[in-house]
């Protein structure tokens, strides 16, 4: 029913060429799908945590509401908004290699980054201070706590501390993106792994958006 | 195959959009001093789903994307809310 | 083909279970007798050309329709029969059923408590689920019931009304470790005076068992390895072992003899696998030592001290 | 002239390595597609092993040669063995990647070098699982379930074993990426979605679970982890966790996981009955869409794995209902195979021997699910053999047969060479009623009460337990057969042609084995994969 011409020896050989020097066809399209798939779970590997999350606070709303007000809310507001600031120079970084502006993308990216650590700073004077106090999974401390605060700070920490994880990823992509820009790896031809990188680093923003009510302000 | 059109967004549209997503986070800020009693969680979540759709749209993209990035999207978010809904179909009624 | 039935229960279980399997081994019947037909009628040998037959979207149709009405009505005989289940009648007789690793005790409305589970016939049976360790599950087949017993869960129950005088086992259906085979019980039907007379009758408790060194052994479970009667369990008898002399197995694999005083015991209950008995596995027991405080190890060791009365 | 056909095939050329290296570092999909097969293949011998330990200890009652401690810790890593190394990659990394880029008409999938690195992940986790047999306190003995709060407390090694689970499972996210985005980005021209084959249709469908749920589990794995280090308390009832949300979050993906085996079982088969009935396929599209249904309702009844777990009575009576509707597209495959037999001309061949067995475990698997699914009667035999007895009829006699169908199917695709027809069927007929000697005793104990994971047992349930055990022991000679038969025919059988069951699928028009880049041109498509005349 199709026609498939049959194999020669010679035919093979070119093949074979073929296959050795064998570059991968280009799908632009196809790498953003498959990261959009890495996307989805990401979604879900949180989303189990936020189902964990859910379950807890329905049936500990008060000591919920308590443990709360323990933490920051000046600083988590402080890291949302670096958060989405960078989330906009990683988008216009973008937008600047596609108008053929390299110099520009390598500024945006940089700023990125440096918004990352920023928050990473932060992050670390945030569970430092908590610490200080004894309040960390496994302390003495946190073990005399009612029951549903225990649960909120546990959760507390391995929510932010799964996202910080994913921030310290997101930045060394960004990094390796910045580098490819630099040599020109990455261009305003080709430029999905730029794309790509965004995205990973906006799938970072996603989740912080609902960590930080769910988190700091349900006080 | 063709690798995707590409819709080249302006600076100013972004950051007319972080303006949007920094006012929201003002105003869920805002709102958490006052108590709405069972809708606290409701008026938060309301706010961060507004936030991360904004997001999702203009700065990955899905906006300008194919169609059928936006349709697995939809679809995933909407597995998600399934899944949170049986799940409390036990915690609720217990 | 279940064994015995014998409460309220059995005949809605194996009603919904005679539907099922009765609508099921129609359709398993059926379809491999197709098979087998048409693998016999239509083989290449007799039927060397296949006849490409056009799909009918009605036949498609008539197969989604029929099963999910099939398997609806399913759902409802399931669920009817199960309904019941969990709707206690007024007037129950309260239990608390206990569990942990890895025996079964009851609490009766009167304080008394037992091993076996002692009910009167004929009357409904409200068991209030404990468990002190970790999950198990309270399973008679006979009563065709079967409950998880979860640690921390709260209003966890199940009921049922012995309809035959006798004996039936029990036993956990949730891998629960080591012994999980051997976590059995069973619960006695008796006649309701039979069991008016038996509910007051209340054994005292030894002079040993009042001693808060065995509340502590029976808390923290203990006593699912270690018996107090002399046979052997996971661990070694508790029983006169203190004072005595044996043979242990040390970290480093040498054999030793060891007299079991106060510092063995100590010893025992903080790092277990250091020097085990022979003849008994290692990595068996956890370390106690972020559990027990030394007042309770001291009440423990009092305990083995005591001797046994009779 | 055919035997050139092996010399120039994907065996013989690799990339630029050669030997073993030219293996171990190949992107070539039928490569990676045969280095799983051989692991796991390899596990599925280690983890029957384990099987037939437990077996022979249970063939009468009492203690025999193994410890309690022991027979718990062989119960856990034949499970964690046998779900997670064998049946989870089984078909879909195996014949998946063996088949599924030519089947759509393509030179490979689409990230090669992913594809490579999740063989590696796969191996990886392998690894872990073996070596939590040997360090620390001992194998774990927790149930390849891991039910906290025992598996926060069980001295055993624990944590190795589950952080195997999820590095396997991380490998599975990513083949299933790779191919969800390899079946919409790589599609030969012409092939529009209803002129996909169904064997790509059910990897398709079955991509979307393994990206969807095993993140989940990976995520509670993690929960587990860090509460056996730190302490948290997410699942311990002393520190206010819930155990039931653990159970929970855990079916959320071992439901689907289900799925992830049968679906590309179902695919299998639907692939094998049109060629050896020289029929179009009936209901093509019904086939293609209940496997969707499958996976999308199948996501959601995860619950009738706990219905005596303490859940609200409303979640049961739900869980219950999802359960029943995830039945029929299951019911609509079985109605559409046999039709598809129906006036066909039928070759009755060892892959067909196999696919007709798998049928009927298939149809008997499915048929005690219901009862499982339905509320009274799970109460009865929920946690017993009965329920051992069924999931071994779904994925032993449903996925295992199906492995064996399509293992004789692509046989001579992937060698070049033709197996014993005699032995094969032989051997299908002994694993077959090695299988039912096996597995159906079980189901009659279960009824009568016999809890599983018994160490021990009471002795009115001795009868079932021993004949199980002879059935044991005729289904590891069946797998001898099979195994001595294609070994040998791997090396010297007859070399064959590059068609010979007469299918009409994309693989079988080219030559066996397939070259490296599998077309010289990448074919048009015209007409749906069954077009038989």
């Amino acid at each position: 029913m199709r026609q498939q011409p049959k194999t020669s020896n010679q035919k093979l050989e070119t093949i074979m060429n073929h296959s050795i020097t064998h570059t991968e066809h280009r799908d632009d399209l196809g790498a953003k799908m498959g990261m959009w798939l890495f996307i989805f779970t990401e979604l879900l590997l949180f989303g189990g945590l936020f189902i964990v999350y859910a379950v807890y606070r329905s049936q500990y709303p008060d000591d919920f509401q308590i443990a709360a007000t323990q933490l920051n809310t000046f600083i988590g507001t402080l890291n949302t908004i670096i958060l989405l600031v960078s989330s906009m120079t990683v988008a216009m970084s973008i937008t600047a290699l596609q108008k053929g502006n390299k110099k520009l993308t390598i500024y945006l990216l940089g700023i990125t980054i440096l918004f990352a650590i920023i928050f990473l700073v932060n992050k670390y004077f945030e569970w430092g201070a908590k610490f200080h106090h004894h309040l960390y999974p496994g302390s003495e401390l946190m073990l005399t706590l009612k029951r549903g605060e225990l649960l909120f700070f546990s959760l507390y920490y391995f929510m932010t501390g799964l996202h910080a994880l994913h921030i310290v990823v997101g930045m060394v992509i960004l990094i390796v993106v910045l580098l490819k820009v630099k040599s020109g790896k990455i261009n305003n031809t080709d430029f999905v792994l730029l794309e790509n990188g965004g995205l990973y680093w906006h799938l970072v923003d996603l989740i912080w958006i609902f960590l930080f009510p769910l988190l700091y302000l349900i006080t | 195959m063709s690798n995707g059109k590409h819709h080249i967004t302006d600076y100013k549209t972004y950051a007319w959009v972080l303006v949007i997503l920094l006012f929201f986070t003002a105003l869920t800020v805002f709102v958490s001093w006052f108590d709405f009693k069972a809708l606290t969680i409701a008026v938060a979540l309301i706010i961060a789903s507004i936030k991360v759709t904004i997001v999702l749209t203009y700065f990955m993209h899905l906006k300008y994307d194919y169609l059928v990035f936006r349709l697995m999207v939809s679809m995933v978010f909407l597995l998600i809310a399934l899944v949170f809904v049986i799940t409390f179909f036990d915690y609720l009624f217990r | 083909m279940f064994g015995t039935g014998a409460s309220n229960f059995v005949e809605g279980v194996d009603k919904t279970f005679f539907i099922i399997i009765g609508i099921g081994a129609l359709f398993l019947i059926g379809l491999t007798m197709l098979m087998l037909i048409f693998m016999i009628k239509y083989n290449k040998k007799r039927h060397p050309i296949a006849v490409q037959v056009k799909e009918r979207m009605s036949l498609e149709l008539t197969w989604v329709i029929i099963p999910l009405i099939i398997v609806l009505l399913m759902f409802y005989y399931g669920y009817i029969a199960y309904k019941p289940m969990r709707e206690v009648p007024e007037g129950a007789l309260n239990i608390k059923a206990i569990a942990k690793m890895w025996d079964f005790s009851f609490e009766y409305e009167n304080g008394k408590e037992s091993n076996t589970l002692v009910v009167p016939f004929n009357k409904p049976i409200k068991l209030n689920l404990f468990s002190k360790d970790i999950v198990h599950s309270f399973y008679v087949p006979a009563f065709r019931i079967k409950e998880d017993m979860v640690p921390g869960l709260k209003d966890n129950f199940m009921w049922f009304i012995p309809t035959e005088l006798g004996k039936f086992d029990i036993m956990c259906a949730e891998y629960c470790g080591v012994r999980h085979s051997y976590m059995m019980s069973s619960v006695e039907v008796i006649p309701e005076a039979e069991y008016n007379s038996w509910i007051t009758q209340i054994k005292k408790k030894s002079m040993k068992e009042e001693m808060k060194g065995f509340e502590i052994l029976k808390n923290n479970a203990c006593t699912g390895c270690h018996s107090t009667d002399g046979s052997k369990l996971v661990g070694p008898t508790f029983k006169e072992m203190f004072g005595s002399d044996v043979t242990v197995i040390t970290e480093d694999g040498k054999e030793q003899t060891v007299k079991i005083d106060e510092e063995y015991i100590k010893n025992s209950i903080l790092t277990p696998d250091k020097q085990v008995v022979k003849g008994f596995n290692k990595g068996l027991m956890r370390p106690y030592n972020e559990i027990l405080k030394d007042e309770d190890i001291k009440e423990i060791i009092e305990y083995f001290k005591t001797p046994d009365e009779d | 002239m055919e035997y050139s056909a092996i010399e120039n095939s994907y065996f013989k050329i690799g990339n630029k390595h050669k030997g073993l290296l030219g293996w171990l570092t190949s992107t070539d999909h039928k490569r990676i597609g045969l280095m799983y097969m051989y692991a796991i293949i390899s596990f599925f011998f280690i983890g029957g092993i384990l099987g037939g330990v437990m077996r022979t200890e249970l063939a009468r009652p009492g203690q025999d040669f193994l410890s309690a401690q022991t027979y718990n810790a062989v119960f856990t890593v034949h499970g964690v063995i046998m779900i997670f190394l064998v049946v989870i990659p089984g078909l879909a990394a195996v014949f998946g990647n063996l088949f599924m880029p030519i089947m759509i008409g393509a030179r490979d999938v689409s990230f090669p070098k992913l594809n490579l690195f999740s063989f590696y992940i796969y191996m990886l986790g392998a690894v872990l699982a073996v070596i939590s047999l040997f360090i620390g306190k001992g194998a774990p003995d927790t149930g390849w379930t891991f039910y906290a709060p025992y598996s926060t407390q069980s001295g055993t090694n624990v944590i190795a074993a589950v952080l195997a689970a999820f590095v396997l499972g991380f490998s599975s996210i990513l083949t299933g990426l790779n191919f969800i985005v390899t079946i919409h980005r790589l599609r030969a021209p012409g092939m529009t979605w209803f002129k996909m084959p169904l064997f790509p249709w059910s990897l398709y469908a079955t991509a979307w679970i393994q990206l969807l749920a095993t993140p989940i589990v990976g995520i509670t794995l993690l929960m587990l982890v860090a509460e056996r280090l730190f302490k948290i308390g997410f699942f311990d009832p002393n520190l206010g966790g819930d155990p039931i949300l653990f159970q929970h979050l855990f079916w959320i993906y071992s439901h689907p996981a289900v799925y992830v085996m049968i679906l590309p079982a179902m695919g299998v088969i639907t692939e094998i009955i049109p060629t050896f009935a020289k029929r179009k396929v009936y209901g093509y599209k019904a086939i293609a869409l209940s496997s969707v249904a499958i996976a999308a309702v199948g996501y959601l009844v995860w619950g009738h794995h706990m219905y005596t777990a303490g859940m609200s009575g409303t979640a049961r009576w739900v869980f219950s209902f999802l359960t029943f509707i995830v039945a029929v597209p299951s019911a609509i495959k079985v109605f559409n195979w046999i039709s598809t037999m129906y006036k066909g001309s039928i070759s009755l061949e060892p892959p067909f021997y196999f696919a007709m067995a798998f049928i009927f475990n298939f149809m008997i698997g499915g048929l005690t699910g219901l009862i499982l699914g339905s509320l009274a009667t799970n109460i009865h035999v929920h946690d017993t053999s009965f329920v051992v007895a069924h999931f071994h009829y779904i994925v032993f006699g449903g996925m295992g047969f199906a492995f064996l169908a399509a293992l004789h199917y692509w046989f001579p695709k992937i060698y070049g060479r033709m197996y014993n027809h005699k032995m094969a069927n032989w051997s299908c007929v002994i694993i077959f009623i090695g299988f039912t000697t096996l597995y159906f005793p079980l189901f009659i104990i279960g009824l009568q009460g016999m809890p599983r994971r018994y160490f021990d047992y009471l002795p009115q349930f001795q009868t079932g337990h021993f004949i199980s055990t002879i059935g044991a022991f005729i289904l590891g000679l069946g797998f001898l057969l099979i195994f001595i038969n294609l070994v040998r025919s791997a090396k010297k059988g007859k070399i064959t042609t590059s068609n010979p069951w007469g299918g009409l699928t994309l693989e079988w028009q080219i030559p066996s084995p397939p070259t490296v880049e599998n077309f010289e041109e990448i074919p048009v498509i015209t007409e749906g994969p069954y077009e038989y005349k």
